[in-house]
C-alpha cells in the first residue's frame, strides 16, 4: 500500500514538474519545474524498489549475511536512483548555466523572446 | 541621303567590328549590256513570233490612260485573243505602257520597273503627253519628252486612246516586233549613260544604283 | 517488274504526250473559262508561244544556287510524278519507270518538288515568296490528310499498294470503280484534288492581287519556262494517280484524254464558282468537311 | 587483441589527464586529444578487421568481474566495430576540423568533445539498458556544452532547447527503466530479452508493456521524429558544422543502433510502430526540407528524414530478415559520411544561403566532393545506397507492402530533387554577395583534409558494398564493370588538354565496339552501332574546343557506360544500374549548358521518377525474388503484370519524352552545348526506346481490365508525334525546334513499336537510325550557326546560305530526310510505317499520325528558310563558316543518310530476318535493289537513280538555257517598283506560321506544363504549412514532443 | 489560456499512462533474480557490508563512471561558460569590489562549523563500504561546507588550479584502479586487486573503500569548483 501511495505521490510530482515546466514562461521557473519532476522521479526509482516488512541493505550486527536474503529489500533501485539524481544534478547545473548565459545575452528570462530559429 | 542608306560601322557577332555601305552591299551595280539576238536568223524569226505573240503587260498604270487600259481584259474587247495579258510583275513583263502625262515621282518608279524586265522589252506611249508634254507643256513636275528617258517603240494617239486604237496599236507594235525593229532594251543598253543623265537631271532625290537589276 | 533499257524510251514518249496534252488542255480550259464570260479566250497554241518567249528571253537574274536550283526541283518532281505512276493500264510500254516505287512513292513525291520550289522562293529573299510558301505549306497539311486517308482506305479495301493492282481489281465495268466501291473515300479524295489544283477556293498561295503570284514572284524568263512545262504536266500527272485509284484507270489514250479532261473539269467548275478561303479558313474547311469523310471510309472499309 | 573497454578507458584518462594541464599549456592539449581519438579509431579499425576477416569473433566483456546479468557488459560484434569505427571517425575529423575553435576554448572544450565521442561509442557498445541511460545523458549534456563552441547568434537558445526537451525524454525514460526492470527483475537488454515472453500473466506483460512503450518512444525521440524534432533541426543550424557533422553521424548512428537493440527486447508488435514513425519523418522531413534556403537547416531536415528512412527499415526487420544490416547498414553509413562530409563543406563557406555554394565553383575538387555525397545520399550506383534501396524495394514489394514502398520512393524522388536543385545553384548561379574577399576557406588544410577523407571514404565504401553485394547477395559488383571504371578514370585524367581526352575517349568506344560486337544479335546491334560508334562520331564535334574542359567527359563517358552497360545487361539489376548511369551521366552533361540549370533539374526529376518507377515495376515483377533475367519478364503472374507493364512502360516513357511527360526535353536538348545536344538528342532518347523493346518483346500484349495497354501506348504515340510536330512549328529558337521534331520523331517511333507487328518493329528501328543520323547533323548544324551567329532566335539570323554553304547542304539533306520525300532514307521510313498500318488491325489512331506527317515539313521549312534564305542582316555580314570539327561530322552523316537511303538493306536486312522469330508473318523480302512487302514494293536504288537523272537533265538544260544570269544582291527584288528598307524589315520570319497558330493553335495549350507546375507548387506550399509548425519557441518543442508520445500512445493502442 | 488547456490535456493522457503503470504495480514478495544475487554474494565476494555501495562501486561501476563523468562534464561546462566570460571582463584597474560585511552569526559559525562539515565528509566516503552514503553523499557534504565558506565571504576566490588538480587526479586515479582491475582481477573496475578482509572493518572490500574515497574526493571538488564559478557571476 505504501509502494503505489508513494508511486502515485511521485507520479504526482512529475505531472506539476511537467505543468510547470509547460506553463511557465520564465526559464528560471521552468528549471525549478523540471528538478520538481526530477524529484518526482526520484522518488517513483526509490518507491518501485520497496518491499513490505523489510528492511535497508546494510549487513550489519542488525542483519547477518545469512539470513540477508530474507529481510532486506531490492538494493539495485537505490543505486540507480543514487546516478539518477547526480545526472538531475548534473543537467540542472548545465540550465542554470545557459540561463544565466541567455539573461547576459538578452537581459531576459522570458522563454517567449528566443524564438529566433525557426521556420 | 536616307539615314538607312548611309556608310555606318556595325559589330559582328564575335566583336569585330566593321563597315557596311548599303549602295555598294545591297544593290548589284553591274550596268546593262547589249544583247544580241539568236545566231540563226530563221531562230530569231521564230523567237519575234512568239515575242509578238505572247505580250505580257506590266500592270503598272502610270497616268489617266490606264483606266482605258482595263476594259481590254473585258469580254467586250478580250485582248487575250492577241496573247497579250497582265503581268503583275516587272520580271515578267515584256511591254511597259506608259499611260499618259508621266510625272517625275512616277517616272523614278517607272524606271525602276523598266530596268527590272527582261531584254527584249518594249515602251509604249499614249497620248501627246509623253511626245511634247502635251497639255502639260508647262507644267514643274511633268517630264515632257518621255524618248529622252526611256527608249519608246511606239506612241498610239489620243487624248487618251480607245481600247479599240490601243489594241490597234499593239497590233503594229506586233509588226515591229515581229519586223525585228522592237531593239529598246539595246539602244538603252547603248546610250546608257545618256539616259541616265537626262534621268538625274530631272530626279533629285536619286536614292538607287545606277541600273536596278 | 524488271527494269529494261527499252523503257527509257517509251517513258519519253509518255511524257512527250503527255507535255502537248498538259499544253493544250491548259489553253483549252482557259478559253472554256472565257466562253463562259462570252470572251473569245487565248488561241490553243498560246501556252507554246509563252513557252517558246520565255525560253527565248535574253536576260536574266540569279539570287544564289537555291534559287537557281528551285525550277529545277520543281520540273523533276512533276516529271517523277508522271513517270513514277503507269499511265495505260495493260500496256507494258506506257508503264513507265513505275518500277521504282508504289502508291506511297506518288503520295510522297508530290512534296518533292513543292518543297524545292519553296527552297527557290525562299532564296530569292523576297517577302511576298515567303508569305506565299508560308500560306502554301500550312493548307497543304490540311489538304494532304483527306488524301492520305482515301488512300489508306484504298489499300485496305484492295491490300494491296501497287497501282497496277488496283486498277486491275477496278476492271470491267463501271460500277467496279472505286468512286461506285468506295465512294466516301472518293470523295475525301476529290475534296482534297481542290486544295492542290490552286484554283480560287484555295488559291490564296498566289493570291495574284495581294502577294503577286505568291512564291515564283521572282522568277522569269528560262525559270518561269521550267515552271510552265511543270504547270503543264503536273496537274495531269496528279490526275494520273486520281485516275487510277479512284476512276478505273485509261485502258487506251482516247480513254486517257477524256478521264483526264473531266477531272480537270472538277476543279475548274468549284474554282469558278466560289471566292478565295484564308488559310485557317480553308484548313478548318479540310478538317471538318473533307477528314470526317476520309475517317468514315476507313471504318467502313 | 586489446579490449574494446580501452575505448571508454582511454578517452577518460585523456580527458582527466587534460583537466591537470595547466591553461598555458593549450597548444599541448591539442594533441593529447587528437591521439586518445586516434588510438579509439585505430582500435575499433583493429576489431572491424579482425571481426570481418573471421581471425575473431564477437565476444562480450564484462565488468566487474561478473556475468552480465548482474553487471553492466558491452559486447564487440560485427555492427558494433563498424559503428564504433564510425563514430571515432568522426570525431577525430570533427576534431581536426574544429582546431581553431578548440585551440580558443580551451583545455574544458577538448575535454567535453573526448567524452561526448566516448558516450556516443558506449551506446553502441553497452548491452545495460540503465548504462544506456547514462552514456545518453552523458551525449545530453556534452551536446549542450559543445553547441557553445559555434559562434552562431542563436547557438544559446538552440542548446537551451534542446537540454529542456531532453529533460522530459530522460524523465521518460527513467520511469520506463524502473518498470521494465521492475517486471522483469534485470536491466540487462539480453536478459530481459528472454524474461519478456516468459511473463506469466497478463497483468505483468500489460506492465512491462507500458514500462516498454515509455522507454522506446523516449528513444525514438532521440531519433528526432518528425513532430517533435524542432529542437534538433536548431542545433543542426546553430551549431559548429563539425558539431554538426558528428550530431548528425554519430548521434544519429549511436541512437539508430540503440533503438535497434530496444527492437530486439520489444519483439515483432513494435515493428510496424517503428516503421510507421519513421516512414512519416522521412517523407515529412524531404517534404520540409523542399522549401529551406538554409544549407546547414536543409541538411538537418535531409539528416532527420534519412534517419527517419533507417527506422523505417529496422521496422522492416520481420521481412528483410539477415539483410537487414546490409540495407539499414549501406543507408547509415552513406548517410553518415555524406552528412558528415557536407557539413565540413558547408564549414569552408561563409554564405549560408544555398545560392552563396556557388563560390565552391572556383576548385573542382569540392565540386566533385559534392557530387559524391548527393549522389550516396540520393542512392544513385555505384554508392551503397542503391545496393540498399534496390534490396529493399525487392522486399518490399515482394511481401506486397506496397503503399510502403510508394511512399519511400517518393520520399527519396523529393530528397533527390532538393539536393539536385541545390548542385544546380552551386554549378550555375551567381553568389550574391560581393565578390572581393576570398569566401571560400582552401588555404587552411585542416578543414579542407577532413572533406577529402569523406569523399575518400564514399568511394571506398561504393567498393566495399559491391563486394559485399558480389558476394552475399550475388548482385554484381558495379565498380568492377569495364566501362564505368573507363567513365571513371576520366575523373583522373581531367588535366590532360580536351584534344587528348577526346581521342582517348572515342578510341575506347570504338575498341569497345571492335572487342564485343560479336555476342549482339542483330535488334541490340543496331543500338550497339549507335551507342558507341556513332557515339565517337558525335564525339568529333567536341574537337572544336580548346583548353582542358573540366568535368565533360567524365560525364559524356559515364553516359556512353551506361547505355553500354544497358545493351550487355540481362539481369533486371544490371539493367536498373545501367539506367541510373546513363541518366546521371546525361544530367552532368546537359547541366554544362551556360542556360540548363532548370531545365537539367526538370530532367533529372522526370528521369529518376521514371527510374523509380522502373525499380518498382522490376520488383513487383520480381515477386521477392532479389533479382531476375529480363527475359523472364515474359511469365510474370497474371494479377501483376498489366501493373507491371504499366510501370515499366510509363518509366521507359520519360525518357523518350512522350506527351505528359515531355516538358523537360525542349529545355534540356536547347539549353545543352553545341556538342552535348547532339549526344543527348540522337543517342540519349534511343535508351528510352531500348527499354520499350525488351518490355514489349518480353510481355507483348496486356491486357489491364479489359483495356489493351498496347491500343493506349498507340494512341499516346500517335498523340506525341501530333503536338511534337505541332509544337515544333510554333518554335522561334531553333534548337528548341530541333527538340520538339525529336519529341514528335520519337512520336513515331513510339507507334511503330506500339503496333506489335513485324513491320511496326521495322519501321521503330528505320526511325531509330534515321533519327540518329540526321538529328545529330541537324542539332550540330544549328549549334554552329548559332555558335557563329552568336544567337539561336531564328528571325534574328537569315542569308547565310552564301557565307554557310556546308551547313546549308547539311540541314538541306537533312530536312529532305526528315520530312520522308523520296530520294532520301526518311521516305523508306514512310514506306514501312504504311505497310505496317495496312497489316495492323486497328484504324483510327493512324488518322492521327496522318495529320502529323506532312505538319514535319512545315517547321522543317522554317528551319531552313530563316536560318539560311531570305534577307542577310548587317551584323552578319562577315560571319565564317561553323568551326570545322563541327562540320565535319556533318558532312559524315550525309555521306551515312545517303548510303542508307540507297542501300536500306545494309542496315535493315540482318534485323528483319532477326524479327521473324517474334513477329513471323509480314516480314519483308529482299531481292536484288527491290524491297518487296506482301502489299507494295519498293525500290531505293532505281528511285535514286531516276530523280537523280530527271534532275541532273532538267538542270543541264537550264544551265544551256540560262548561261548568262546576272548574279544580283539582296536588295534586288521588285519591291512594287519602291526600295526595301532594311534587311530586317524585309525578312519575313518573325511567326512565320502565324495563319496556322488561328487554325490549330489551340492545340498547343501548355496543358502539360500547367499540370506539373501546379504538382511541384502544390509540394511548396504543403512545405511551406509543415515548417509553420516549428516557432521556434523551446516550450513549443516541449509540447509537440509530449503531444507525440500520446498520440503513438494512443495508435499504437495499449 | 488555449496553451494551459493544451497542456493539462496533454498532461491528463500522460497522467493516463502513469495511471496504468501504478495500476498494473505489484510489490514483489521476494527478491527478484539480480536482487537475490546481490543479496547472497556482495558480502561473500566483495566483503562489502553495504550491499548499495557494492552494486555502485563494482557491479554496476561503469554507471558510477559514467556519473562522474556527467559531474566532471557539468562542472567543465559550467567553467567553459562563466570563466569564458570572465576572461574579456576588461576592468583590470578597478580595486576589487567591496561588499557589504556579512553578519557576524554567520562568519563566526562558519569558522566553527566547516572544520565539522569537512570531517563529517571525509567519515561518510571513507566509511562507504560499512555505513550507508559513500562517495557522493561524502562529496556532496564537502561542497556544503565550501558553499559555507563561499556564503560568509563572498568574493573569497578559491584557485581554480587546485581544484581542477583534485578533480583530475581523482578521476585518473580511478580509471587507473579499474585498468588494474581489468588486468590484475577479473575486469574492469573489479575490487579484489585487494583482500577482501574480514566483513564491517575499516580496511576491507577490496578496493571499494579506495574508489569510493576517490568518488567522494572527485564530487566534493566538481561541486565546489561549479559553486566557485556560479558565485563568480555575482559581481555582475
Amino acid at each position: 500500500m505504501i509502494a503505489q501511495l508513494s508511486i502515485a505521490t511521485g507520479f504526482l510530482l512529475i505531472l506539476i514538474g511537467l505543468y510547470g515546466a509547460l506553463i511557465q514562461r520564465n526559464i528560471l521557473r521552468m528549471i525549478v519545474a523540471f528538478t520538481v519532476a526530477d524529484t518526482g522521479v526520484n522518488i517513483v526509482i526509490v518507491a518501485v524498489g520497496f518491499m513490505a516488512g523489510r528492511t535497508a541493505p546494510i549487513l550489519d550486527a542488525a542483519v547477518p549475511v545469512a539470513d540477508a536474503a530474507a529481510r532486506i529489500i531490492d538494493p539495485l533501485p537505490q543505486a540507480l536512483v543514487l546516478t539518477a539524481i547526480v545526472i538531475g544534478l548534473g543537467t540542472t547545473a548545465l540550465m542554470l548555466a545557459y540561463a544565466f548565459k541567455l539573461y547576459e545575452k538578452r537581459r531576459t528570462l522570458d522563454i517567449d523572446k528566443f524564438t529566433d530559429l525557426r521556420g | 541621303m536616307k539615314p538607312e542608306l548611309m556608310k555606318r560601322m556595325v559589330k559582328g557577332p564575335d566583336g569585330v567590328e566593321f563597315e557596311v555601305e548599303p549602295m555598294r552591299d545591297y544593290y548589284c551595280d553591274a550596268p546593262p549590256t547589249v544583247q544580241h539576238g539568236a545566231y540563226i536568223k530563221i531562230v530569231e524569226d521564230f523567237f519575234n513570233w512568239a515575242r509578238s505573240q505572247s505580250l505580257w503587260i506590266l500592270g503598272f498604270g502610270t497616268g489617266c490612260g490606264a483606266i482605258e487600259m482595263r476594259p481590254l481584259m473585258t469580254p467586250r474587247f478580250d485582248a487575250y485573243r492577241y496573247g497579250i495579258q497582265w503581268r503583275p510583275t516587272p520580271r515578267q513583263a515584256n511591254l511597259l505602257v506608259i499611260s499618259g502625262y508621266l510625272s517625275v515621282k512616277t517616272l523614278k518608279r517607272a524606271i525602276r520597273a523598266y530596268e527590272q524586265m527582261q531584254n527584249p522589252k518594249y515602251v509604249v506611249g499614249l497620248g501627246s503627253c509623253t511626245i511634247n508634254g502635251g497639255m502639260y507643256w508647262d507644267s514643274y513636275n511633268t517630264i515632257k519628252c518621255l524618248d529622252q528617258y526611256l527608249p519608246v517603240d511606239l506612241y498610239i494617239t489620243g487624248c487618251m486612246p480607245r481600247p479599240e486604237a490601243l489594241l490597234a496599236g499593239f497590233e503594229d507594235l506586233k509588226k515591229l516586233i515581229r519586223a525585228g525593229q522592237a531593239e529598246g532594251a539595246n539602244q538603252y543598253a547603248e546610250r546608257f549613260d545618256w539616259y541616265k543623265a537626262n534621268q538625274k537631271q530631272v530626279i533629285h532625290d536619286w536614292d538607287m544604283p545606277d541600273y536596278n537589276w | 517488274m524488271q527494269f529494261e533499257w527499252i523503257k527509257i524510251p517509251y517513258a519519253l514518249l509518255t511524257l512527250f504526250i503527255v507535255v502537248n496534252y498538259g499544253m493544250l488542255l491548259g489553253a483549252f480550259i482557259q478559253k472554256i473559262g472565257a466562253r463562259v464570260g462570252r470572251r473569245r479566250g487565248v488561241p490553243i497554241w498560246q501556252n507554246y508561244a509563252d513557252l517558246v518567249k520565255n525560253f527565248g528571253l535574253r536576260t536574266s537574274i540569279t539570287h544564289g544556287v537555291m534559287f537557281y536550283l528551285g525550277p529545277v526541283f520543281r520540273l523533276t518532281g512533276g516529271i517523277g510524278l508522271l513517270l513514277f505512276v503507269p499511265t495505260i493500264y495493260g500496256s507494258e510500254m506506257f508503264s513507265n519507270l513505275s518500277f521504282a516505287g508504289d502508291l506511297i512513292l506518288a503520295l510522297y513525291f508530290v512534296f518533292f518538288g513543292t518543297l524545292g520550289m519553296a527552297l527557290g522562293a525562299g532564296e530569292s529573299g523576297h517577302p511576298h515568296a515567303a508569305i506565299g510558301i508560308s500560306r502554301g505549306l500550312s493548307q497543304v497539311t490540311a489538304a494532304e490528310l483527306p488524301l492520305a486517308l482515301a488512300v489508306f482506305s484504298v489499300a485496305l479495301q484492295y491490300q494491296t499498294l501497287s497501282i497496277t493492282d488496283i486498277v486491275s481489281a477496278q476492271q470491267g465495268g463501271v460500277l467496279h470503280w472505286t468512286l461506285f466501291t468506295n465512294p466516301l473515300a472518293v470523295a475525301a479524295a476529290m475534296l482534297s484534288f481542290l486544295g492542290s489544283m490552286m484554283r480560287p477556293p484555295f488559291d490564296v498561295v498566289l493570291a495574284p492581287q495581294e502577294i503577286p503570284i505568291g512564291p515564283p514572284t521572282e522568277y522569269h524568263s528560262s525559270y518561269l519556262a521550267l515552271m510552265q512545262t511543270n504547270r503543264a504536266i503536273f496537274p495531269v500527272a496528279k490526275i494520273v494517280v486520281y485516275m487510277n485509284l479512284f476512276f478505273g484507270g485509261a485502258a487506251s489514250w482516247p480513254v486517257f484524254f477524256l478521264k483526264v479532261f473531266l477531272i480537270y473539269m472538277v476543279s475548274v467548275f468549284v474554282g469558278v464558282a466560289f471566292p478565295r478561303f484564308r488559310v485557317e479558313q480553308s484548313i478548318r474547311w479540310f478538317l471538318v468537311w473533307a477528314v470526317p469523310l476520309g475517317i468514315l471510309s476507313i471504318l467502313l472499309a | 587483441m586489446t579490449s574494446p573497454l580501452y575505448i571508454i578507458a582511454v578517452a577518460l584518462a585523456a580527458a582527466f589527464l587534460l583537466g591537470l594541464l595547466r591553461e598555458q599549456w593549450r597548444s599541448l592539449a591539442y594533441p593529447v586529444t587528437l591521439a586518445a581519438l586516434a588510438f579509439m579509431s585505430w582500435l575499433s579499425a583493429s576489431w572491424l578487421w579482425a571481426l570481418a576477416s573471421g581471425s575473431a569473433s564477437p565476444v562480450d566483456i564484462y565488468t566487474a568481474g561478473t556475468a552480465p546479468p548482474f553487471a553492466i557488459n558491452l559486447r564487440m560484434a560485427l555492427p558494433e566495430a563498424v559503428l564504433t569505427l564510425l563514430i571515432n571517425l568522426t570525431g577525430l575529423f570533427s576534431a581536426l576540423y574544429l582546431k581553431s575553435a578548440l585551440l580558443a576554448r580551451g583545455r574544458r572544450g577538448m575535454a567535453v568533445l573526448l567524452v561526448a565521442i566516448m558516450a556516443l561509442s558506449g551506446i553502441v557498445l553497452t548491452r545495460d539498458i540503465f548504462n544506456l541511460f547514462v552514456f545518453l545523458e552523458l551525449v545530453v549534456i556534452a551536446t549542450g556544452g559543445l553547441v557553445l563552441l559555434s559562434d552562431h547568434a542563436h547557438a544559446l537558445s538552440a542548446g537551451f532547447k534542446y537540454l529542456v526537451v531532453s529533460q522530459v525524454i530522460s524523465i521518460l525514460l527513467l520511469i520506463g527503466i524502473i518498470f521494465a526492470y521492475h517486471a522483469t527483475g534485470t536491466l540487462n537488454i539480453d536478459g530481459m530479452a528472454e524474461a519478456v515472453p516468459g511473463l506469466q500473466n497478463a497483468g505483468a506483460s500489460q506492465a512491462f508493456e507500458l514500462a516498454f512503450f515509455l522507454m522506446f518512444i523516449a528513444l525514438v525521440a532521440e531519433l528526432k521524429p518528425f513532430p517533435a524534432n524542432g529542437w534538433a533541426l536548431d542545433i543542426y543550424e546553430a551549431a559548429h558544422p563539425a558539431f554538426s557533422a558528428i550530431f548528425s553521424a554519430g548521434a544519429g548512428t549511436a541512437a539508430l543502433y540503440a533503438v535497434d537493440k530496444l527492437l530486439l527486447i520489444g519483439g515483432p508488435a513494435w515493428l510496424d510502430m517503428a516503421t510507421g514513425v519513421g516512414i512519416v519523418t522521412f517523407v515529412a522531413g524531404n517534404l520540409l526540407a523542399l522549401p529551406q534556403s538554409n544549407d546547414r537547416r536543409l541538411l538537418g531536415y535531409s539528416s532527420v528524414a534519412q534517419i527517419g528512412l533507417i527506422l523505417a527499415v529496422l521496422g522492416q526487420r520481420d521481412i528483410l530478415g539477415e539483410d537487414t544490416y546490409f540495407i539499414a547498414g549501406g543507408l547509415l553509413l552513406s548517410h553518415a559520411v555524406a552528412k558528415a562530409g557536407l557539413f565540413w563543406l558547408s564549414g569552408l563557406l561563409a554564405g549560408r544561403q544555398l545560392v552563396d555554394w556557388a563560390d565552391l565553383r572556383e576548385r573542382p575538387m569540392p565540386v566533385f566532393a559534392f557530387v559524391t555525397f548527393a549522389a550516396m545520399l540520393s542512392g544513385l550506383p555505384p554508392f551503397p545506397g542503391f545496393y540498399a534501396k534496390w534490396e529493399l524495394v525487392h522486399h518490399l514489394a515482394g511481401s506486397g507492402r506496397l503503399v510502403l514502398l510508394a511512399l519511400v520512393l517518393f520520399g527519396a524522388l523529393i530528397e533527390a530533387g532538393y539536393l539536385f536543385r541545390w548542385f544546380g545553384y552551386i554549378l550555375k548561379r551567381e553568389p550574391p554577395g560581393e565578390a572581393d574577399f576570398c569566401r571560400v576557406i582552401f588555404d587552411k588544410p585542416h578543414r579542407v583534409l577532413p572533406v577529402m577523407v569523406a569523399v575518400a571514404a564514399g568511394w571506398a565504401l561504393a567498393f566495399v558494398w559491391g563486394e559485399l553485394a558480389s558476394s552475399l547477395l550475388g548482385r554484381s559488383n558495379l565498380l568492377l564493370a569495364l566501362p564505368l571504371l573507363f567513365a571513371l578514370s576520366f575523373l583522373l585524367l581531367d588535366w590532360l588538354p580536351a584534344w587528348v581526352k577526346n581521342s582517348l575517349a572515342i578510341a575506347g568506344l570504338v575498341a569497345f565496339f571492335a572487342a564485343t560486337w560479336t555476342d549482339y544479335d542483330a535488334l541490340r546491334m543496331i543500338f550497339a552501332i549507335i551507342f558507341t560508334l556513332g557515339g565517337a562520331l558525335t564525339l568529333l564535334a567536341s574537337y572544336h574546343v580548346h583548353g582542358r574542359r573540366v568535368g565533360f567527359y567524365p560525364a559524356a563517358m559515364l553516359m556512353f557506360a551506361g547505355m553500354v552497360m544497358l545493351i550487355r545487361a540481362d539481369t533486371s539489376f544490371d539493367f536498373f544500374a545501367a539506367w541510373e548511369l546513363l541518366t546521371v551521366g546525361s544530367y552532368f552533361l546537359i547541366l554544362r549548358g551556360k542556360h540548363s540549370e532548370p531545365h537539367a533539374l526538370s530532367y533529372i526529376l522526370f528521369s529518376l521518377g521514371g527510374a523509380f518507377l522502373i525499380m518498382a515495376g522490376f520488383a513487383i515483377a520480381a515477386q521477392g525474388a532479389p533479382q531476375f533475367a529480363l527475359a523472364s519478364l515474359a511469365h510474370v503472374a497474371a494479377p501483376f503484370a498489366p501493373w507491371v507493364f504499366l510501370l515499366l512502360a510509363i518509366g521507359f516513357m520519360t525518357k523518350t519524352a512522350a506527351i505528359g511527360l515531355h516538358i523537360w526535353l525542349p529545355g534540356a536538348h536547347a539549353e545543352a552545348e553545341t556538342d552535348v545536344s547532339p549526344m543527348v538528342s540522337g543517342i540519349l532518347l534511343k535508351a528510352g526506346l531500348y527499354g520499350l523493346m525488351v518490355l514489349l518483346l518480353a510481355m507483348g500484349k496486356q491486357q489491364l481490365y479489359g483495356i489493351e495497354l498496347t491500343h493506349v501506348l498507340l494512341w499516346v504515340a500517335a498523340l506525341t508525334a501530333l503536338l511534337g510536330n505541332l509544337m515544333a512549328v510554333f518554335q522561334e529558337d531553333a534548337k528548341r525546334l530541333l527538340a520538339y521534331s525529336s519529341i514528335g520523331q520519337m512520336g513515331y517511333a513510339l507507334f511503330g513499336l506500339a503496333l506489335m507487328n513485324h513491320l511496326g518493329w521495322l519501321m521503330a528501328l528505320v526511325f531509330v537510325i534515321n533519327h540518329y543520323i540526321y538529328k545529330a547533323m541537324l542539332f550540330l548544324a544549328v549549334g554552329g550557326v548559332a555558335k557563329r551567329t552568336g544567337t539561336r532566335e531564328m528571325y534574328r539570323m537569315g542569308g547565310l546560305i552564301r557565307l554557310m554553304p556546308l551547313s546549308f547542304i547539311a540541314v538541306l539533306v537533312g530536312i529532305i530526310a526528315v520530312s520522308g520525300v523520296p530520294p532520301l532514307s526518311g521516305f523508306g521510313g514512310r514506306w514501312v510505317f504504311y505497310n505496317a498500318i495496312l497489316a495492323s488491325d486497328y484504324r483510327l489512331p493512324m488518322v492521327v499520325l496522318f495529320l502529323a506527317g506532312p505538319i514535319a515539313f512545315l517547321y522543317l521549312f522554317r528551319l531552313i528558310y530563316t536560318i539560311f534564305l531570305g534577307q542577310l542582316k548587317d551584323e552578319l555580314r562577315r560571319v565564317k563558316e561553323a568551326p570545322f570539327w563541327i562540320v565535319l561530322p556533318q558532312m559524315i552523316y550525309v555521306a551515312l543518310l545517303i548510303a542508307f537511303a540507297v542501300v536500306p538493306g545494309l542496315a535493315l536486312h540482318r534485323v528483319d530476318t532477326y524479327l521473324n522469330q517474334f513477329f513471323p508473318e509480314g516480314g519483308l523480302s529482299w531481292a536484288g535493289g527491290e524491297i518487296t512487302s506482301n502489299y507494295g514494293y519498293w525500290n531505293p536504288v532505281a528511285i535514286m537513280i531516276i530523280v537523280g537523272v530527271i534532275f541532273c537533265t532538267v538542270f543541264a538544260w537550264l544551265l544551256f538555257v540560262n548561261r548568262r544570269a546576272q548574279p544580283v544582291k539582296q536588295f534586288n527584288i521588285v519591291f512594287s517598283a519602291e526600295r526595301p528598307f532594311r534587311p530586317e524589315t524585309t525578312h519575313f520570319a518573325w511567326n512565320f506560321f502565324a495563319p496556322y497558330r488561328k487554325a490549330l493553335g489551340f492545340l498547343t495549350q501548355p496543358l502539360v506544363t500547367i499540370f506539373w507546375t501546379t504538382v511541384t507548387d502544390l509540394l511548396h506550399t504543403a512545405g511551406d504549412l509543415g515548417r509553420r509548425l516549428y516557432n521556434g519557441n523551446g516550450q513549443t518543442y516541449a509540447f509537440h514532443f509530449l503531444a507525440f508520445v500520446v498520440i503513438v500512445f494512443f495508435l499504437v493502442g495499449l | 489560456m488555449v496553451k494551459r488547456f493544451l497542456a493539462l490535456l496533454l498532461l491528463a493522457g500522460l497522467g493516463g499512462i502513469f495511471a496504468s503503470l501504478l495500476a498494473g504495480y505489484i510489490p514483489d514478495a521476494e527478491l527478484n533474480l539480480t536482487a537475490r544475487y546481490y543479496a547472497d554474494h556482495a558480502a561473500g565476494d566483495l566483503g562489502a557490508a553495504n550491499i548499495v555501495t557494492a552494486i555502485i562501486v563494482t557491479y554496476r561501476g561503469l554507471d558510477t563512471l559514467g556519473e562522474v563523468t556527467v559531474l566532471f562534464l557539468a562542472a567543465s561546462i559550467v567553467g567553459l561558460v562563466l570563466t569564458h566570460r570572465q576572461k574579456h571582463d576588461p576592468r583590470p584597474g578597478q580595486p576589487a569590489r567591496t561588499r557589504a560585511p556579512v553578519g557576524e552569526l554567520l562568519t563566526t559559525g562558519t569558522r566553527f562549523l566547516v572544520p565539522l562539515i569537512l570531517l563529517l565528509g571525509v567519515y561518510v566516503f571513507m566509511n562507504g563500504h560499512l555505513t550507508p552514503g559513500g562517495g557522493f553523499q561524502g562529496g556532496a557534504i564537502i561542497a556544503s561546507g565550501i558553499l559555507l565558506l563561499l556564503l560568509a565571504d563572498p568574493l573569497k576566490h578559491f584557485s581554480h588550479g587546485l581544484i581542477s588538480a583534485v578533480e583530475s587526479l581523482a578521476g585518473l586515479f580511478y580509471i587507473l584502479l579499474g585498468l588494474v582491475g581489468l588486468v590484475l582481477a577479473g575486469g574492469f573496475l573489479d575490487n579484489r586487486i585487494l583482500p577482501a578482509g574480514e566483513l564491517g572493518a575499516l580496511i576491507s572490500a577490496g578496493a571499494i573503500p579506495l574508489i569510493y574515497s576517490l568518488i567522494g574526493l572527485k564530487v566534493g571538488a566538481e561541486f565546489s569548483s561549479m559553486l566557485a564559478s556560479l558565485s563568480e557571476t555575482e559581481e555582475l
